[in-house]
């Protein structure tokens, strides 16, 4: 199937239609809301059960070289995406240095339900993909942050560095990387990982019907309310994104899924390895980045990073980018 | 019924820098404090919702402290450098309270 | 099987037992509850799922022109039975016109819980019906309120008239009719529909183990609930109703669901499709309307409305009102 | 440290109309609330609880918003308007603020 | 525009103990009050939170109730005993509101 | 299987996997958290799921005289554990009196969620237990906590006295037995008991893709729950617990699950059954009795008692005991 078959059928997967749904919901302005608690509760289900689907992967076909390879690329992809995207930003969007770098961590990160839908897309293909890709996302969410921060902060304006020096003598200055590793999200994707890897396939079974059969329709269901946030975000900040800007969201991906199936080729990862590694390469944090963004680079605008990644990439992501990209890894290294 | 005054602080402020928030209102001597969720609202960044947002960014908390006057001008210095470049204000209100070795 | 023992039947599904559950535990005052988030989720999952449902239904076996036909009538019905059910109120329970006119609009109006219960029952005895009723279920929400405001207002007393006239004025005055189409649970049912008929069985198999498997269970949750919130109403307001309102809420039902009947013979629904319509008809509306009620007509005394809708007419339809108008369906369609 | 006088208005009114009484804020200036959740209560009505409940019917929300005393007549005009008929009260305090502007 | 003196009473008060509380306030003439939740805090039991917790044990109620003056004495009076072994503390505010009969 | 062979499976089992995850997050003060009412909502499936497979298997098996014995016998080790347990705080310890009743009220009732995991061991092994062990578990949970009142009223200090005195005077005490016997888990559980009683296993068929197949995984993620908010607890209030009162929180459940062991060889349990009642005997209780100390005990600190339950007693349970209770009721019965 080519990459355009492949995209008109993702464009009419229950996935992609909640997506809209939401989507369409709130930019009519409909009170459609998926409360707080249980979109935390589907973000969190869907997390244990692909850290667990991972880990027992691994349980059942042992793990070769290629793991720590792709460990190693997930972590140099993550912290060079952020330098790339830096550049391109000052470049063409005149924004801020400040904005660019909190831009810029946001793409060096990854979005986990991207990776979701990414592997979703894999599996109605009957594409197989190495387990421990689960691991590589956890590994790839943190070093973009570090660049960004040090991007932004080498070149901070006077005041800005005297209202962070100001600032980090207070006390409780949170310690970032800690705060950023034993992040919620993460903890709870790799332990569920070393979970499945220590049960292995016999003792997933048990839990399946909870982890495994409902999967599809949970996503359906977080996919609409991320179509909620992406629409309401949309509406009430679309008028902060420049062109350039924009352009920017829809294009970076690509630049990512490119160097993401580069390193999938050095690495040796198989097709469908290949094919997460540039979703993770392209997608764009939403829940991490923004948070820490907001401790550590306050004075960047939240209104362009969360609109760009949630209104603009991620919605391109999981419509073309991901069939594209499993064309592209398809072509490129069966 | 005789009751001792006090100064309620009310600290609205973006959930990421909550816990900071609190650590400031700790160092500066007030030992007690209250977090509670806000729902939604509108500021000068425009509007915002925390309905099915997943992530902290974006969303707002509510610190409740009652304390004594003498705390204040320690904390209220700490907060200013604290709130200048995050999102939220800081309120405080005179109160009345039954028991004064508490606060 | 007659009528008689379907409701015997009936009255012993996991689903009629839950609800007592909830009501008992209610009268007895237990603090049992469930959180106000999960209710929604509860909610959210049996639209999501029964609108999937219609939706893939109506794929799977095309539409014919009763489509059309149904959809109508339930339109007439929405905005029928509001003008008997207020000149039956007005005649026997001494209710005010406002009062009349917002318990009349909840009559008109339906409550998709009551549908639900319906399929249900339905799928118990091996009964087929429209998939498109889905569609019927949403059209009905709506012009019920119309006709129930315009009664209301037709004859408000000059205060009435004045505050409300002022009130008009006050910025954000609400678009009620805006508001109620794109009231969430229209939103998401109807696009929980289009999304069934866009994906057909094929792609409903997918997530089926999300939206049939747990269905029933999501259920019986949901209406523990609605047992508890109806036992809480009837705790504290049953002392609103008077004996004629009571006798409304429990004969209004069996009278709606005749005209329903009426009008699928008419429109030439299958026996399935009729039972529903008269079910539709039948049920009284306890969460669009009432909010609808507290925005346009704030006078109104919630304490009647709520209570008679939800601690009155629901138990009923549950437990005696559906398996007498499956019966009657039966009987004239068959 | 310097503060300054400003007002801090809460509404608790019903859900069904909160979005309208926040409308009647910022048409009379008032730019920047924060909408709460609440949870049960007691009444001339009688006593509600959210609890379980789905609808936005019976549940009553609160609003804060912390304002300038010149905006407040304007403001309470609207609201008592919007009160006469509806579920809720209104509640004005006096307070301190840290920033004077961006009231 | 005409506004009327009230007091605002502001309890905080572990959840099992609430329900007490609302008794005490009804019996002393308080006919209206709201409850709310809260999140997590510190007091002089250290640190607590209510995420992920099930039972009432552990978590903090906000009780918020406005009332007249004349009120006042005979709750406090009851509040004190109540408060005296349980979590929590009570403020009260001075504040205005625009209906003097509801109160 | 010897009894150690059967703890070192239990150990790796998903179950006990996920709470030592949730243990070790908040002991690595990770954020990782599962929101409120999402714990509540587990937890209500959880209990709803239970009672109704007991009242399922008490349908199909039929109730014989043993009933009444295992009842009977819960009753009396309810109340009879907590005089044991304050007599050896007592002497051992160092606690108050108060102390010491409020800790012997929480090891006398019962933690449902060591019930369930005692059940999913069984489960595990193809043991079979009595469905009426459900409402055992119910019956147990009230009667320690009036007689650890009266262990602790008995000898109060005057000024204890004086205050009780005085409060007991306020508006709205409130009738604690009431509370406790009509607590939300017991009405739950009792409640879905009977309901699957009623409908028996046909009708439970109809909602066994809700109520059994996600069962584990449910329990799963409610045991990450307990595992973080155990962390939590000892995080902040292990400092409360000294060395012979940490010895009683491991030690105590041993003694009472030898008494619930003997209690099931007199009334004649199955072997299942026995492990069952010595697991409630051995499991303390960490929601509702709290909450009733909180109201009728409120100067024992619920430091001590909660973090001894939760964070020490539940956590030995959950790992080393339910095996070798399960292994001592094969030994010794079968
Ligand atoms: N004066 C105010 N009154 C009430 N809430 C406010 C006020 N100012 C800010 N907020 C809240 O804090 C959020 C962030 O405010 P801002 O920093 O102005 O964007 C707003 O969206 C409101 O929820
Ligand atoms: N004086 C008050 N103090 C606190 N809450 C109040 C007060 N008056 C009304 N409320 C809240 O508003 C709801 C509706 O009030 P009412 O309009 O009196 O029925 C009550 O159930 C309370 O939750
Ligand atoms: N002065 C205060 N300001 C705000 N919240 C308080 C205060 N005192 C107590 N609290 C709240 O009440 C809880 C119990 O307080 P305590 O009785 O001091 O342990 C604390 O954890 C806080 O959430
Ligand atoms: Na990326
Ligand atoms: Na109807
Ligand atoms: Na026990």
């Amino acid at each position: 199937m080519d990459s355009l078959a492949l995209a008109a059928q993702n464009l009419t997967s229950p996935m992609v239609l909640c997506f809209a749904l939401g989507l369409a919901a709130a930019l009519a302005r409909s009170d459609l809301s998926i409360p707080e608690p249980i979109a935390k509760a589907l973000s969190i289900y869907l997390l244990f059960a692909i850290g667990m689907k991972g880990g027992t992967s691994v349980a059942a076909h042992g793990v070769d070289a290629t793991l720590l390879g792709a460990i190693f690329a997930g972590a140099v992809l993550s912290a060079l995406i952020p330098v790339i995207a830096f550049i391109a930003l000052r470049a063409i969007s005149g924004l801020s240095r400040v904005d660019a770098a909190a831009v810029a961590a946001h793409y060096g990160s990854i979005s986990i339900v991207t990776f979701v839908a990414g592997t979703s897309a894999l599996g109605g293909l009957g594409i197989d993909f190495e387990g421990y890709m689960v691991a590589v996302a956890a590994v790839m969410e943190a070093p973009a942050i570090l660049v960004a921060l040090y991007l932004a902060r080498s070149a901070a304006s006077p005041e800005d560095a005297a209202a962070a020096e100001e600032e980090a003598h207070l006390p409780g200055e949170p310690n970032l990387m800690r705060e950023v590793l034993l992040n919620g999200s993460i903890v709870l994707l790799v332990g569920a990982f070393a979970i499945g890897v220590i049960i292995g396939p016999a003792g997933a079974e048990e839990i399946a019907p909870f982890t495994v059969d409902p999967f599809k329709g949970v996503l359906c269901l977080f996919l609409l309310d991320m179509g909620l946030i992406a629409g309401r975000g949309l509406r009430s900040s679309v008028k902060y994104l420049s062109p350039p800007v924009l352009l920017f969201g829809l294009v970076a991906p690509f630049c990512g899924a490119a160097l993401g199936l580069a390193a999938a080729a050095i690495v040796g990862l198989s097709v469908g390895g290949a094919a997460l590694l540039a979703v993770l390469s392209a997608s764009a944090s939403y829940i991490a980045v923004p948070a820490a963004m907001r401790v550590a680079l306050p004075q960047a605008q939240p209104a362009i990073y969360l609109t760009l990644s949630l209104g603009v990439t991620f919605p391109m992501n999981l419509t073309l980018g991901i069939p594209v990209y499993i064309a592209a890894a398809q072509a490129f290294l069966a | 019924m005789e009751t001792f005054a006090k100064k309620r602080l009310e600290i609205i402020v973006e959930t990421p820098v909550a816990k900071q928030a609190c650590a400031v209102l700790e160092h500066r001597g007030v030992r007690a404090y209250t977090v509670m969720q806000t729902l939604r609202g509108l500021g000068e960044e425009g509007p915002w919702s925390g309905e099915g947002v997943v992530g902290a960014a974006g969303q707002m908390a509510l610190i409740l402290a009652v304390t004594t006057e003498n705390r204040l001008d320690g904390v209220l210095d700490d907060l200013r450098v604290l709130m200048r470049r995050h999102f939220g204000y800081v309120t405080v209100t005179d109160c009345e309270v039954m028991r004064s070795d508490r606060f």
